[in-house]
């Protein structure tokens, strides 16, 4: 009796352990963002603009390849087209209104780290990491959702495996693959991100 | 699961009540070689020289012990090793990776541990020992009784030299039942 | 207040004196310096103010009154002060309460004939390892200070403070012996027998190769980067203390409370660069890594190696003496591989093989000696 | 008619051959008459269970809860010293930049070192063929499970960040899998004790088994009833459990009597893996050994004397016990003067200065007080029980092994903050003075180790029966 209610209950355990296990491709830790997609201020579409017209992030994101931060474009880069190209819609109406108000638009951040991580988009940026590397497919959404979960896991991934990136002659950066110039390494010393 | 290992189909038995370890250890000799089966002693304390009056073997619990030490200490070292000098190697104090000396309290802890907690685990589930046990449980074992249960399932059973042998040695009670669990 | 002048009067140090001339008087607590003259008590100004806000509103006091406008300059001297002791005690708050050196060999100094003659201390023994130590592929940072050129100004405190975001606790706490400075300047008193030599050395994190704090952390908060710097966690550290008690020159330090940031405005002014440390983790000098790093992005972003004296930390910055020279040791050219070639170079606590990224050029004393038959003032190096 | 004599003669003979062999397997051995017996002469089987389990199924004395109280208000001083360190924060504390560790881990060594004594006494002792041991072993055996919680509060508790501590726990994570230093001793400390306390509850529980079944029988009440049931594992005194229990038994103690060492050389190497001078030792792990079973047999001794009395058990906790006891506290505390001297003499013989420095300011520095409580308490003190007259006369034991118990606090606080104190350099030196939360923290340490016993000599049978039962007729036979 007592070894058969024994039996059962090994079963269970084993079956309670292995559904853990499967589920654990999808465990979510606290604080984990992902998927966050907030309601934006202004309804801008990532899809229109990067994915259909072909804009890049650079364009508006203009500090990413020079700054810490890629930057939020203030109003006045919306209106570099925006003062042509409709106009009149009520979208683009906001931010005629902010800018007359002289106001930021009130973005609501995406993609956010911890302050006790210093992250620097400039290298990554110049060596060559795409946006979408950590920003998922950009150009298809149209509403910006969180797509990568910003574990420190991830960042430490990455810098194990894109251990060198060379430069080729137009000091254009082409990672992993043997070029002259010089060689950069992708550190996983604790100091790079936490200081 | 050991072949002496108390059945759990239903067996008539015959067990007697004996007040001292002596009588008991005696009985339980004489009545083994006289051809009895005995189905098991029961007593209040531990009784040296127990094993042999009933014929038991020596336990293999000392080598199960050993296995899962064993099993710690392989675990402890794969466990340290792996972790400090392969998998995120760290320069910590400028001490080598595989800082193998420093391992040595870790395996030994591990080993400690996996042995007594897996020795524990095989004695509880050899002797079906847990919560839920519904084992029968003599009057009086527990605080001064000395029991010696004999199986009568088969024909060659004699009553009446059993019960010559329990007057033999002062048995204080007799009592016989049936499905022994 | 000298030793001798506090006995004279019969004071002891934190016995609040009354200090009056004329009609103008004040209560402040002494202070016993060697090496101050026995005939004179300084007292500090700037104290006592009234409109400061909360930081030094009504901190001590004001000692402009016994200031004199004479022959149109001020005079800072007052003359005829007399010194009445109260019974009034106060525990003064310092950041160091041992005076001596006990005779121990921390700071090394050379007489000029010492230098001269290029015998300065003895080649210490060929440190053996049990083990091969790590190699550091790109750069490994160091750090020299020099003693001779030190002055003990305490700029380079000040601007590791700001640079760092670090708290500042106030006066309880610095009783408590729990200041926050991640630099300090130890000072030291010797007694001679023509006065009193004060000594001092900069003292931060020497980022030891073989760092004691490093291998007792039981969380791997704090270890070694490749660049040869102790690197400390902060979001990974529980806690322990351990590494701040294995420290054998105690640069760490704790975050005893929850030092509050809560004013917005004052916050503008912290670091973005640097983490603002939250209650019960261990922090300490990192050789401004966020420096070294905006450095190396810089330079990495142009494709081109750092240059010497690109990075600077911000005590080197502030040091008003260059006292502090810093830079990357795996190039023979910098300023700080040539600094530890030289012969002052000494390495503190040698005996311990911490192997330091930080060590000290020897203060060289010029005691009126002359090399040569010419007087020589001051040192040249 | 000769061949019935004939098969007579078998029969008689084969009854001969037979009894013989019965005498073979029932021969017990023989102890020495000049032994004098462990219990009480007079008791049987069933006194021992009336008497033990009696304890249990009385109500609790006057004397009890008048204990209770006390240590429950003890207890309740630590709990909110507790709170206030975690809610505040380690400040605090009086702690300081150059004194890092001061009570917090002087209690937590204390502790684990009075956690030694149970498992001395229930595997090197059992493993020694030691029979006293069966009278004292349960309740030193509880005791060392709750020195060993008191003593594991304090590492956690004197975290900067307590709720983090399962940091130091090797696991998968999502920090590109950042594990633990292994080379860290606090990193031991916690496999360690860890082991310690689990090895040391199943070893104490294995032997509880028996006797719950006791309790589980007698019981009349059902709560009680349920209570010993669920405990006692439907424990029916088979010969086929007592047999793989006695080997269990046996593997558990040859286990643990290596764990008792290891513990606290483990612990030890916090201390001497360091390069504070006065830590860094290599003398520490023996002497640290030492130290641990001689506190705790002070403190088993301190805790049994009026636990005998007040529970009318000097049938069974005899002044032969005490004596016996006493006599280990006195070997031990004699390697524990040893290793002072020892430690004096190498700090000399070292010819290294700062080594020298710390003998010299333990002796004659702002604690030098400290220093000589615990020198006179723990190396002179249990030197007096080299007197028969020290080690049968009650009252003289029960201060003696209280002197012991004060002497080895101050040991672990004269190791941890003199050398701390005043270190490599100077400029850093700095006084411990203790807060009112330090103070607290220590108290409710003690609240909760007498709450805790208390609570034990209420639901646990204080004596194992079924060890006392079984040497019963020790030197009586």
């Amino acid at each position: 009796m007592s070894l058969t209610t024994l039996k059962i209950l090994m079963i269970l355990i084993t079956i309670i352990g292995a559904f853990l296990v499967w589920q654990s491709r999808t465990f979510r830790i606290y604080g984990d963002q992902l998927g966050y997609e907030p309601i934006q201020p202004i309804n801008f579409s990532h899809k229109l603009h990067a994915g259909d017209n072909q804009i890049s992030c650079l364009f508006c994101h203009s500090s990413a390849d020079k700054s810490k931060v890629a930057g939020v474009p203030p109003a006045s880069t919306c209106m570099n087209c925006h003062s042509q190209v409709l106009p009149d819609s009520p979208e683009i109406q906001k931010i005629t209104a902010a800018i007359a108000e002289n106001r930021p638009i009130e973005w609501v951040k995406v993609n956010d780290l911890p302050d006790l991580v210093a992250f620097n988009h400039s290298r990554h940026v110049t060596s060559g990491i795409s946006c979408q590397t950590c920003h998922g497919p950009v150009e298809t959404m149209e509403r910006l959702s969180q797509q990568n979960a910003f574990t420190m896991g991830d960042c430490v991934s990455c810098h194990r495996t894109h251990r060198e990136v060379t430069l080729d002659e137009a000091g254009k950066p082409q990672i992993a693959r043997e070029q002259t110039a010089q060689k950069l390494m992708a550190s996983t010393d604790c100091s790079v991100c936490h200081h | 699961m050991r072949a002496t290992e108390p059945s759990e189909k239903t067996v008539r038995y015959a067990a007697a009540f004996f007040d001292n370890e002596h009588d008991l250890m005696a009985i339980a000799a004489e009545a083994r070689l006289r051809g009895f089966e005995i189905q098991d002693v029961f007593t209040p304390y531990p009784i040296h020289g127990m094993d042999r009056a009933v014929g038991l073997k020596r336990s293999r619990l000392g080598w199960i012990a050993f296995v899962a030490g064993a099993l710690g200490l392989i675990s402890a070292i794969l466990l340290q090793v792996w972790t400090s000098a392969y998998d995120w190697p760290l320069n910590v104090g400028g001490k080598p990776f595989n800082s193998f000396p420093l391992f040595v309290p870790v395996m030994f802890e591990l080993t400690v541990l996996f042995s007594g907690l897996i020795s524990i685990g095989v004695l509880f589930m050899m002797n079906r020992l847990w919560i839920m046990s519904k084992k029968k449980i003599f009057e009086g074992v527990t605080d001064d009784r000395f029991i010696l249960v004999l199986k009568q399932e088969d024909a060659s059973f004699d009553t009446e030299k059993a019960a010559r042998l329990f007057k033999k040695y002062n048995a204080i009670k007799v009592m016989e039942g049936d499905k022994f669990v | 207040m000298s030793p001798n002048a506090a006995s004279k009067a019969g004071v002891a140090e934190g016995q609040v004196v009354r200090l009056s001339k004329a009609g103008v008087s004040i209560e402040i607590p002494v202070l016993i310096q060697p090496g101050q003259s026995d005939d004179c008590v300084a007292v500090a100004l700037g104290y006592g103010r009234t409109k400061a806000g909360r930081v030094a509103s009504g901190v001590g006091a004001n000692a402009y009154p016994f200031v004199e406008f004479v022959d149109g300059t001020f005079r800072y001297e007052a003359e005829d002060v007399s010194i009445e002791p109260t019974s009034t005690f106060v525990e003064l708050a310092k950041t160091q309460v041992h005076q001596s050196a006990e005779g121990r060999p921390l700071i090394m100094e050379y007489s000029l004939a010492e230098f001269v003659s290029g015998h300065l201390h003895e080649e210490s023994e060929k440190q053996v390892d049990l083990w091969k130590p790590h190699d550091f592929p790109e750069h490994k940072w160091g750090m020299v200070v020099d003693l001779n050129a030190c002055v003990g100004c305490n700029a380079c405190v000040l601007s590791c403070q700001a640079e760092n975001n670090i708290p500042v606790v106030g006066k309880d706490e610095v009783r408590r012996r729990r200041e926050m400075h991640w630099m300090r300047i130890d000072r030291y008193y010797d007694e001679k027998p023509d006065g009193v030599t004060t000594r001092f050395q900069p003292m931060t994190c020497a980022q030891c190769d073989n760092a004691s704090c490093e291998t007792v952390c039981p969380v791997l908060a704090t270890v070694h980067s490749s660049e040869g710097l102790n690197m400390q966690v902060y979001n990974r550290c529980v806690g322990t203390r351990y590494c701040a008690n294995n420290c054998p020159f105690k640069v760490r330090r704790f975050n005893w409370f929850l030092y509050p940031h809560e004013d917005a405005v004052a916050n503008l002014a912290l670091n973005p660069d640097v983490t603002v440390r939250t209650r019960g983790v261990m922090e300490k000098c990192t050789f401004c890594v966020q420096r070294i790093e905006e450095g190396k992005i810089h330079a990495r972003n142009e494709g081109r190696p750092i240059k010497d004296g690109e990075i600077k930390t911000a005590c080197q910055q502030s040091c008003p003496a260059n006292a502090i020279t810093f830079g990357d040791l795996k190039d023979p050219e910098s300023s700080v591989s040539k600094l530890r070639h030289t012969k002052r170079n000494y390495v503190l606590l040698e005996e311990l093989n911490l192997r330091q990224g930080l060590t000290y050029l020897g203060k060289v004393r010029n005691d009126g000696e002359t090399v040569g038959g010419e007087p020589k003032n001051g040192s040249s190096l | 008619m000769a061949a019935v004599f004939r098969d007579i003669e078998t029969v008689r003979e084969e009854e001969i051959r037979l009894q013989s062999e019965i005498d073979r397997i029932t021969a017990h051995p023989v102890y020495s008459p000049l032994r004098e017996p462990l219990i009480d002469e007079s008791k049987a089987c069933s006194d021992v269970t009336n008497d033990i389990s009696g304890l249990l199924e009385r109500p609790a004395s006057k004397g009890w809860w008048i204990l209770f109280g006390l240590s429950f208000s003890l207890l309740i001083a630590g709990i909110v010293a507790a709170i206030n360190t975690v809610y505040f924060g380690i400040g605090t504390w009086g702690l300081n930049k150059t004194v890092g560790w001061a009570f917090g881990i002087t209690n937590f060594v204390f502790w684990i070192g009075i956690g030694h004594a149970g498992t001395f006494i229930s595997a090197i002792l059992y493993l020694f063929g030691q029979k006293w041991r069966t009278s004292i072993n349960r309740s030193a055996e509880a005791m060392t499970l709750i020195a060993v919680m008191c003593a594991g509060i304090f590492p956690i508790l004197h975290m900067g960040r307590p709720w983090l501590f399962y940091w130091i726990m090797p696991y998968p994570n999502t920090r590109g899998s950042l594990w633990v230093n292994f080379r860290s001793p606090l990193l031991w400390d916690f496999f360690a004790i860890s082991t310690y306390f689990t090895i040391s509850l199943v070893f104490w529980y294995l032997g509880l088994v028996p006797d719950l079944a006791t309790a589980r029988d007698r019981a009349t009440n059902k709560a009680r009833k349920i209570f010993y049931t669920v405990l006692s594992l439907g424990w029916n005194g088979s010969n086929r459990t007592w047999s793989r229990y006695e080997t269990v038994y046996g593997v558990l103690a040859a286990l643990a009597t290596p764990l008792v060492l290891s513990v606290h050389s483990i612990v030890s190497f916090d201390f001497a893996t360091s390069l504070v001078p006065g830590w860094h030792s290599t003398i520490f792990p023996p002497y640290f050994v030492a130290g641990a079973v001689f506190s705790g047999f002070a403190m088993v001794t301190t805790l049994l004397i009026p636990v005998r009395k007040v529970m009318h058990l000097e049938g069974y906790i005899t002044v032969q016990h005490l004596d016996n006891m006493c006599k280990i506290t006195l070997l031990t505390g004699s390697i524990v003067g040893l290793s002072y001297l020892t430690e004096l003499f190498i700090g000399f013989y070292s010819g290294n200065p700062n080594e020298i420095f710390v003998i010299l300011n333990r002796m004659g520095g702002p604690y030098a007080w400290a220093y000589w409580i615990m020198f006179s308490c723990n190396a002179f003190i249990p030197q007096l029980f080299w007197f028969k007259a020290f080690r049968t006369r009650i009252p003289l034991i029960l201060s003696l092994c209280i002197l012991v118990n004060v002497g080895m606090w101050f040991e672990r606080f004269v190791i941890i903050v003199t050398s701390l104190h005043r270190d490599y350099l100077p400029s850093s030196w700095a006084i411990f003075i203790p807060t009112l939360t330090d103070v607290g923290l220590l108290v409710g340490s003690f609240g909760l180790f007498f709450t805790a016993f208390l609570i034990f000599l209420r639901l646990f049978p204080v004596i194992s029966m079924n060890e006392v039962k079984g040497v019963l007729h020790y030197a009586r036979d």
